[in-house]
């Protein structure tokens, strides 16, 4: 290596490091577990500090992490997990019970702490850590998720010197002290992260010794650095990309099912808890009927072909098929498909006429027009949007696309009619189901309730506070389904595709490793470390770097090259000009 | 009060002569005039500065919705949190007394607290801002050499070949967008078009892990092509205001007087013509920092370079309204800033100023 | 001209126009209580060295600028400042500027700057012939053929023969020519000035010449009025002023002139400047008289550094505001 | 007696109207000759008559049904055929009917953003410039503060507080663009009040208006005219920014949201390169050509810039 | 030897503007020439074909020797090595000609660095002495043009002009610009320093009468064209040429009874260089002009010893002139 060089890879490589360096697209908003909310941080999180417990790669069951063990009383309310004894943080000191409890209490006190992950100690009545391998939980009510606490568990013998968790980012201080596969040790806002493999990592350290997540704002910028090498991952591509690099050599494209859906929303008439309406939903979209024809008239296998150009799944139940325990769809009769024909039919039966600019008028005679929220950063939104455009208005329905950088605001306050709408779900589908039950509408029109789109159904509440209290994970998932099929007939969410994560590596740095779940599975954004804990680097890692040095030594060299030109230019401009006038 | 002269789009066109009044002859004292001028300018810059303040604070304040529940970004909040938040961000506040601490917190440096990143917006720019300024400072310091190099050459051979190939290439690079060659000069050089290898690096400013020289040249390197796009955007603008400054003195008598004094053609353009024409020049540079800061917006954003204009462009997306409105008043105030400077600075290279 | 005795046209009594200084400078007394008469069908010229105050005195007496203190009468009647007044005012009396090439728009026709006065004050009459009519007055004949000529297209003393058209075309009392030949070549001068003398006999028009040239007053004129930082120190009759100056300023303006015959006596120092005015005679920091010691011998060398000569009328009678020239006639 | 004995003029000329209409129709056509002897402006004006007629006429060869997706023809980012000369975007529309469509959009937002910051500038330089006294102060005050303004943060603020239309783009490049304009206006506006025939018509009795409309304003006009003429490459270009940074209206097609869409769509780096390079090149060519016509233009007004001794 | 002679000088400008047509003129050390003519008769464009100043792209033809040595065959270095040390120019506006950004006492050293190579402190020495000759304080050289009046930027150019010891100064209008009493102080300064360092001065006047005050011998031009010659007085006083009668005519001589009311100038308008009428050029605007005039252009001929004028009406034999006021009416006018 020359002194020119200033490759990373080939800098460590040097002294036999293994690096992995993944391009991430999101800026990180904070390195704080308890205030960090974006998936680029909490990624993080997730590899500095372990959570009471994992889920399997394989299919998702709850398997130990910190805990080794778990069991809840027989009232219920009580629950007791063993923590794993031996293990220690990556600056010596032993990990208890203790930590964890004072991470609970520090959430259940501290406003600032709750900020990111407050939602799983709501309903915590007490935790205690009777001695270091034993944590006990108190809660108000039956919980099922309770093996689903994604919580990072910190070492309270860093974090109690913490003054103010609302202004502590994390950031400042390296080695950052966690107990996960990974330890941070770098950080530069925008730029990078990086880390180093944590060597006394229960589970084993990871193979590759040192992660780098690099910063690139512009997608294609990641992807071209993938290209050449200069980052080993890239995740969020868009189908283009995902087609052009596949055609490339030592580079795997990996086309997973995503954890997300993606779906038309529908305001149901939002209103508060206490009764009263808010914003300006249009009522006509009460009417079953004509939602039911809006929805007719979607075609969704175009929207995969040409909007996802195949890189996403149809869309059917709410939740994604990945969830395989979970998974529901409709029936055949209960099936609202594609049909513009019965659609119109529909509409026409139902009494929305066409008048005569062919426009369909409501029942007060003004023409059928809906706004559709959009978020202005999002592709598919302007895309889908631009195809409900056009097919709604086949139907004689006009649609006006109202592309927003900032959609809570509409949304929160309802003053929209439809909009697009999608949640990442998590292995347990408490939250995604939470959010449709009455109980989640804001309590009045000032206040942000958990609502998604307002929708409050009685039988659905009832299903969901069934499923919320059973412990068995066959009899959960049955009302889990029956949920699901309740909130398709309802057609307030209509679930358009599921996308599928789209990422790419190189299998020259990268030999082998873990999807999530196991087969068909993604790599970014997994729920748990085990892609970049599982990562093996791969034996010929370098061919890239030599081509990286060589292209510093040509930029090096074009760049002198163009200088001496200009310099030589100027001169013989000079001595030219000097003679040839007075 | 700056001096005469625009932002503008197209300078070319600029009346440079300095528009406010200046002077001819007053000598009563030596000293006190330029006093007075510097206090005109530095007066004049406050009331701007004031008028950013203001426009800042109900600029965005005309954005509908409420700034706490964009700050939660549609999590769930109970009406407590809610409360608190309005609280911390002094958003239940009267809006006169809003403004009165908002303006008493400017004034402190106190730019409020990001939404996003829940960090002070003054430690996220003075975090940004080197970045910023080494990629700014670089491409100013190229595309002002080269602009008036070329400038100057172009004019005082103006009509040759060389004058025409370099006023087009010049016209035809400002006629670009600048995030589209940015686009370009990604695909070309860094991804490697045809024969072209890639040689720099895609995006960034640095990659993790390098240290003293090597850290140096790694900066420089991914330095090459943000700063290729930004010169090459902006120089046209500097050389076309030189040259067509410096035609405009070309048929001055003094020039003539020079000649007839039988020094060389190059040592008439360069002691007599060339800081004539430096005048109005130097003022468009520095108003046209306007623009090189609107540049910067792009060309971070194309190229991932971790400066206040990515993070301009990353707190618009959400949008985060401290952040957007403490990066506004920012670089309102830098082009203030800079522009009083440049006011300043007029007098010691004009003696006709000021005086 | 034989004098008359009916009332003057135009009179400027203890006429004061003082500019505001800039940044902190003095304000500049640029008029400083002048007096002048113009009477009915009289030429009278201005003259003085650069900056004295000329072309303010001019400007003010159309009301372009608003004197400080002091007052202007026209035909009786003393000037008020309101826009009617004041056009009405300009209807009768008319301004010729020094340069001809600035004084009409680029982007005018020779037709629309001659009309333009018409229009302004909204002629009611056939303008075409008002026009052609002034033109031809002004000696630029045939007047189709300049009609619709643009000023780049007419040589200086045609431009200025236009200008003078426009003046003429709203038949005005008095003309006020600041400087207006002083842009002109030589050859050209001799015509315009022939014009104003001619428009003096054929239309009985008034005029007061702004002028540096003493010449010109010789051509010319009926009457002259020597100006001294801001203030009229000799007037009297042209043959008179011009062959037997009293006052040592008008003396030395007339010995530096090529032809006149004696030592030139060349003034020391820079042209004074309006706002630093000295006391006592205001000429007397220049004084050849007084330097050369024969104010001391008149006995009046205290007085010249303390005492303000006074300004003298501005009628027909001869006068001078020098307390040597004083003592020498009542000597 | 000054000037020789010619062929008398043909009798009673034409009445003052006419001689107007004569004078204005050969000021037109010297313009026109002067403008003439300007390649690089004749060549901006071909080309932006070729692009206007291109946006005209898109209606008759493109119509508005290229803009439709479900009706599009091709596949998603097919490359360049016989039947997609410029390839298919990531509908699959053609990629050459969305240019020539989207010409409309570009051109039209341009133009009128031009005139809107013209018009303002125009009309604050000669106000600023005419009157005197604590008014004009003021309005120079608000000019210098939005010439130093960072033009497009402005714009950019603008466009995140108003709703996503062509309007707010309009009206955000307007308002933002205005104080060159002005500047210069008003620095024209001083330049002519300080000629003598402004003197000179007041001594004939004008009032403000007299000089600000005789006098002013067709000595101004022309440079408002050069102005507009370079503003609406300016506006262009703007255009284009914000919609790249997505703050256009995202339902219209223009170059701007073409490139938008290409970005989003990942063009760059899977090599779509027609998805990319030839939105960019119309907005460069179209702004070149109109900075080539306003300079053209400027300098037929403005023999001064070109030439020297 | 003679100081510069000039032979047949003729001067197209680009645009095809014969700006000067055939000039000779011959000036020994120690005298002064004056150059009159009306605007645009190609007084400073002769001026400026001395030290070959010219734009490029002026076509020059002729010789212009100075002590004998021809400008305009000159290789540019030598020309520039002529310029200033050689012969000086004074140009018509002084507001002008003084760079705005440098100090005056900068400007002034300037040359005398260039030529003489002497020190810096040599050159602000002599620099103070030039000032001071001139009339200025020495420590005015650290002032800028602007902080100077119009007659002190003035001096600052002949102080300027004096910087190297040239053999010549060509005053092209030295004080056109500048008050009545400036302008005699400046002239005087000229005669005084002229007359001390026994240099050559060309001076450049519109003003016959400035000339005739100052100079020995008047050459009058029109239209690019010397059309009187001969002793300053008599140019002035007893001119031959209409042209020269006309100009003389312009500017009365106060007291004299026949010009009080009565101007005297001269109809017509100047000629366009880049279109003059044939024969004479003046013939248009000439009151005694024949039918002749209109083919032949005369050349300069001897009114009298050392007078000579280029007009059909003087013949050697001093003949009985018409009288200069008096111009026959009408008849001899041609049309056009
Ligand atoms: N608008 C103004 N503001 C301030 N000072 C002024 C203004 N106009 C004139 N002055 C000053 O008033 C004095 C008289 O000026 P004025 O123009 O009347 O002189 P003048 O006799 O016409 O001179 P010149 O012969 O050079 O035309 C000068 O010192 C000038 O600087
Ligand atoms: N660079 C040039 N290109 C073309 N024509 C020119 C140029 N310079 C001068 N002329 C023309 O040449 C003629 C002579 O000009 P010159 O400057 O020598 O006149 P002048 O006698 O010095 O006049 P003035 O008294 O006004 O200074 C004029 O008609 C002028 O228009
Ligand atoms: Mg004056
Ligand atoms: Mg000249």
């Amino acid at each position: 290596a020359t002194p020119l060089n200033p490759s990373p890879q080939q800098a460590e490589a040097e002294e036999g490091k293994k690096v992995l360096t993944v391009a991430v697209a999101q800026s990180v908003d904070s390195l704080s577990p308890f205030l960090a909310t974006r998936l680029s941080s909490t990624s993080i999180n997730r590899l500095m500090y372990e959570y009471l417990t994992d889920y399997d790669p394989g299919d998702n069951h709850a398997v130990p992490g910190l805990a080794t063990e778990w069991k809840p009383s027989a009232d219920k309310l009580t629950w007791t997990y063993t923590i794993r004894s031996g293990a220690k943080w990556s600056d010596g000191k032993s990990i208890t019970a203790k930590d964890a409890a004072w991470t609970f209490n520090k959430m259940m006190t501290d406003e600032a702490a709750a900020t990111a992950n407050g939602s799983f100690v709501a309903n915590f009545r007490k935790v205690t850590a009777p001695s270091d391998t034993e944590l006990v939980v108190e809660l108000k009510k039956p919980q099922a998720t309770m093996t689903a606490l994604d919580v990072p568990i910190v070492p309270e013998h860093v974090w109690s010197k913490v003054k103010d968790l609302s202004k502590f980012n994390n950031d400042k201080t390296f080695p950052v002290v966690g107990n996960g596969p990974y330890v941070l040790t770098g950080y530069k806002p925008d730029s990078y992260v990086r880390m180093e493999a944590n060597k006394t990592f229960w589970r084993g350290a990871p193979k590759f010794d040192e992660l780098v997540f690099k910063y690139y704002k512009d997608g294609d910028a990641a992807v071209a650095a993938l290209r050449k090498g200069e980052v080993s991952f890239v995740s969020g591509l868009t189908p283009a990309q995902a087609d052009s690099l596949a055609h490339q050599p030592d580079i795997k494209v990996n086309d997973a099912p995503g954890r997300r859906f993606y779906a038309l929303a529908v305001n149901p008439g939002a209103r508060a808890k206490d009764g009263t309406r808010m914003g300006d939903g249009d009522p006509s979209l009460r009417d079953p009927r004509l939602r039911e024809a809006l929805f007719r008239a979607v075609d969704r296998k175009t929207l995969i072909d040409k909007v996802f150009q195949g890189h996403a799944v149809d869309g059917e139940g709410y939740l994604p098929p990945r969830f395989s325990a979970y998974f529901w769809k409709p029936s055949a009769e209960q099936e609202r498909g594609y049909d513009p024909a019965a659609a119109a039919r529909l509409l026409d039966e139902a009494g929305y006429k066409k008048n005569g600019e062919g426009r369909r008028t409501g029942k007060d005679g003004k023409p059928l027009d809906y706004r559709l929220l959009c978020h202005a950063t999002d592709p598919n939104d302007k895309a889908v949007g631009q195809y409900l455009k056009e097919w709604w208005g086949k139907l004689g329905i006009g649609v006006t696309l109202d592309c927003l950088d900032n959609v809570s605001d509409p949304w929160l306050a309802g003053t929209y009619d439809l909009a697009f709408d999608g949640w990442s779900v998590n292995p347990d589908p408490d939250f995604v189901l939470s959010i449709h039950t009455c109980d989640a509408l804001p309590a009045t029109p000032k206040r942000t309730g958990a609502t998604d789109n307002f929708i409050c159904d009685k039988k659905y509440d009832a299903l969901y506070a069934r499923q919320l209290a059973e412990y068995d994970p066959a009899r959960r998932a049955d009302l889990v389904k029956q949920m699901q099929s309740r909130l398709y007939d309802l057609g307030y969410m209509n679930v358009m595709a599921y996308p599928n994560a789209v990422e790419a590596y190189r299998t020259d740095q990268i030999a082998h490793i873990q999807t999530m779940p196991a087969k068909a599975g993604n790599i970014y954004g997994q729920d748990g470390y085990w892609s970049w804990w599982s990562a093996k680097p791969a034996a010929s890692d370098g061919s890239s770097d030599d081509s990286d040095s060589t292209g510093v030594v040509i930029g090096v060299i074009a760049g002198a090259v163009v200088l001496a030109g200009i310099a030589a230019f100027l001169t013989y401009r000079r001595r030219t000009t000097a003679e040839d006038r007075e | 009060m700056s001096t005469g002269t625009g932002t503008g789009p197209l300078p070319i066109r600029e009346t440079v002569a300095p528009a406010t009044t200046t002077p001819r002859r007053t000598r009563t004292t030596r000293t006190t005039p330029y006093l007075h001028y510097v206090a005109g300018k530095l007066a004049g810059a406050l009331v701007s500065l004031l008028a950013v303040l203001i426009t800042g604070f109900f600029l965005f304040r005309l954005i509908p919705g409420d700034p706490v529940r964009t700050m939660t970004g549609g999590r769930p909040v109970s009406a407590e949190q809610l409360a608190a938040y309005r609280r911390e961000f002094g958003l239940d506040l009267p809006l006169w007394q809003q403004f009165t601490d908002y303006c008493g917190k400017a004034l402190t440096g106190d730019l409020g607290t990001s939404y996003q990143f829940r960090t002070p917006v003054l430690d996220k720019i003075t975090e940004a801002l080197p970045n910023t300024l080494l990629l700014t400072g670089t491409a100013f310091v190229l595309y002002t050499a080269l602009g008036l190099t070329l400038g100057t050459r172009s004019a005082w051979r103006h009509g040759r070949l060389g004058d025409r190939l370099h006023t087009g290439l010049a016209l035809t690079l400002y006629s670009v967008p600048s995030f589209w060659l940015g686009l370009l000069l990604v695909i070309v050089f860094s991804v490697g078009a045809g024969p072209v290898p890639g040689l720099f690096p895609t995006g960034g400013m640095e990659d993790a892990g390098t240290e003293g020289f090597a850290h140096v040249v790694d900066v420089a390197h991914h330095l090459v092509l943000p700063v290729l796009t930004l010169v090459a955007v902006e120089y046209g603008q500097t050389l076309l205001v030189t040259r067509s400054a410096l035609l405009d003195e070309m048929g001055s008598d003094y020039l003539t007087t020079a000649r007839a004094k039988g020094l060389r053609d190059d040592a008439v353009r360069r002691r007599h013509a060339v800081p004539n024409a430096l005048l109005p020049t130097v003022t468009l540079i520095f108003v046209n920092l306007g623009r090189t800061v609107a540049g910067v917006i792009l060309v971070e954003t194309v190229f991932s370079w971790p400066g206040l204009g990515g993070l301009f462009y990353q707190a618009l997306s959400v949008p985060d309204l401290p952040l957007v409105q403490g990066l506004f008043l920012f670089f309102a105030s830098a082009v203030i800033v800079m522009n009083t400077l440049a006011d300043l600075v007029y007098p010691l290279l004009d003696p006709r100023v000021g005086r | 001209m034989t004098t008359t005795t009916a009332p003057p046209l135009l009179t400027a009594r203890d006429l004061h126009v003082t500019f505001p200084g800039r940044r902190g400078a003095d304000p500049a007394r640029a008029v400083d209580g002048v007096e002048l008469d113009i009477g009915a069908g009289e030429i009278v010229a201005l003259v003085g060295e650069s900056g004295c105050g000329k072309t303010t005195l001019a400007r003010a007496l159309l009301g372009l600028v608003r004197p400080t203190s002091g007052r202007v009468t026209f035909a009786g009647t003393p000037m008020e400042y309101s826009s009617r007044a004041l056009r009405a005012y300009r209807k009768r009396v008319q301004l010729v500027l020094q340069d001809p090439s600035g004084s009409l728009n680029p982007r005018h026709t020779v037709y629309e700057a001659v009309a333009e006065g018409l229009r302004i004050h909204g002629y009611a009459g056939d303008e075409r012939a008002a026009v052609t009519e002034a033109l031809s007055r002004a000696g630029l004949r045939p007047p189709e053929r300049f009609l619709l000529r643009h000023p780049h297209e007419l040589s200086g003393g045609q431009r200025q023969r236009v200008v003078i058209a426009g003046a003429l075309v709203l038949e005005p009392e008095l003309l006020v020519a600041d400087e207006p030949v002083a842009s002109l070549d030589a050859s050209v001068r001799g015509e315009i000035l022939a014009l104003l003398l001619r428009l003096r006999t054929e239309l009985g028009l008034s005029a007061l010449v702004v002028t540096h040239d003493l010449g010109l007053a010789w051509n010319i004129a009926d009457r002259v009025a020597v100006m001294y930082l801001g203030r009229i120190v000799e007037t009297g009759a042209v043959e008179q002023v011009l062959s037997a100056p009293r006052h040592p300023y008008t003396r030395a303006l007339l010995s530096v002139l090529p032809d006149s015959p004696g030592e030139p006596e060349v003034l020391a120092g820079e042209p004074p400047d309006p706002s630093r005015i000295p006391p006592g005679c205001r000429f007397h920091a220049r004084c050849p008289v007084l330097a050369s010691g024969e104010a001391e011998r008149a006995g009046v060398a205290g007085a010249c550094r303390t005492e303000d000569p006074g300004v003298p009328g501005g009628g027909r009678e001869a006068e001078v505001a020098c307390h040597w020239a004083r003592a020498r006639a009542g000597a | 007696m000054t000037t020789e004995a010619t062929p008398p003029a043909a009798a009673p000329g034409p009445g003052p109207r006419a001689l107007a209409r004569q004078r204005r129709r050969r000021a037109a056509a010297h313009f026109w000759r002067q403008y003439r002897t300007h390649r690089a402006g004749l060549v901006g004006l071909a080309v932006l008559a070729l692009f206007a007629l291109v946006a005209l006429t898109a209606p008759l060869t493109v119509g508005s049904d290229v803009a439709s997706v479900t009706d599009a023809p091709g596949r998603p980012l097919q490359g360049p055929s016989g039947a997609f000369p410029l390839g298919a975007d990531r509908y699959g529309r053609n990629l050459l009917g969305l240019l020539v469509w989207g010409s409309r959009v570009s051109l039209l937002v341009g133009l009128l953003a031009a005139v809107l910051s013209v018009a303002i500038g125009a009309l604050v330089g000669i106000t600023a410039g005419h009157f005197r006294g604590p008014w004009a102060t003021l309005l120079m005050r608000v000019t210098d503060w939005f010439l130093v303004m960072p033009t497009l943060v402005l714009a950019i603020a603008l466009a995140t507080v108003m709703s996503r239309s062509l309007g707010t783009v309009v009206l955000a490049i307007g308002v933002t663009s205005w104080p060159t304009t002005a500047r210069l206006v008003r620095a024209q506006t001083l330049a002519v009040e300080s000629r003598p025939y402004i003197e000179r018509a007041k001594a004939l009795g004008g009032g403000h208006w007299h000089v600000m409309t005789r006098h002013v304003l067709p000595n101004v006009m022309p440079l408002v005219l050069a102005q507009a003429t370079l503003m609406v490459s300016l506006s262009i270009l703007s255009e284009a920014t914000l919609a790249f940074l997505g703050l256009g209206d995202p339902s219209v097609v223009s170059w701007g949201g073409l490139l938008q869409d290409a970005r989003e769509a990942g063009a760059v780096s899977s090599g779509d390169w027609w998805y990319l390079v030839p939105p960019g090149l119309a907005i460069a060519v179209v702004a070149l050509a109109f900075t080539l016509c306003g300079r053209a233009v400027e300098s037929v007004l403005n023999p001064r810039l070109g030439v020297t001794r | 030897m003679t100081l510069l002679d000039v032979r047949d000088l003729r001067v197209t400008y680009p645009g095809g503007a014969a700006a000067v047509r055939g000039v000779d003129l011959s000036l020994e050390a120690g005298h002064k020439l004056g150059v009159a003519g009306e605007s645009g008769s190609g007084k400073s464009t002769l001026a400026l074909a001395l030290l070959r100043l010219l734009p490029a792209g002026t076509r020059v033809t002729g010789e212009v020797l100075l002590d004998g040595e021809d400008v305009l065959t000159m290789r540019w270095g030598r020309v520039r090595a002529v310029r200033w040390a050689g012969a000086s120019i004074v140009f018509q506006g002084a507001m002008h000609s003084l760079n705005p950004v440098h100090r005056v006492g900068d400007q002034i050293a300037e040359p005398i660095l260039l030529h003489r190579k002497e020190s810096g402190a040599a050159a602000r020495r002599r620099t103070g002495e030039l000032l001071e000759h001139v009339g200025l304080p020495a420590a005015r050289a650290a002032a800028y043009p602007h902080e100077l009046s119009g007659g002190q930027r003035q001096r600052v150019m002949i102080a300027m002009a004096l910087a190297c010891d040239p053999r010549l100064i060509v005053a092209d209008e030295p004080t056109t610009a500048l008050d009545v009493m400036i302008q005699a102080q400046v002239l005087r300064l000229i005669e005084r320093l002229v007359a001390e360092q026994d240099l050559g001065l060309i001076m450049i006047s519109h003003d016959l009468s400035v000339l005739a005050d100052t100079c020995d011998r008047l050459a009058v031009m029109y239209a690019g064209r010397v059309v009187e010659e001969g002793p300053a007085r008599t140019v002035h006083e007893h001119a031959r040429h209409p042209y020269g009668q006309a100009l003389s005519a312009a500017f009365p001589r106060i007291g004299d009874p026949a010009s009080r009311y009565a101007p005297r100038g001269l109809p017509g308008d100047p000629p366009d260089p880049a279109a003059l009428p044939g024969g004479c050029a003046f013939h248009p605007r000439c009151p005694v002009a024949l039918a002749g005039c209109a083919e032949d252009d005369p050349a300069l001929r001897e009114a009298a010893p050392g007078h000579r004028a280029a007009c059909v009406h003087v013949t050697p034999p001093v003949p009985p002139l018409p009288g200069p006021a008096a111009p026959a009416a009408g008849e001899t006018r041609s049309g056009t």
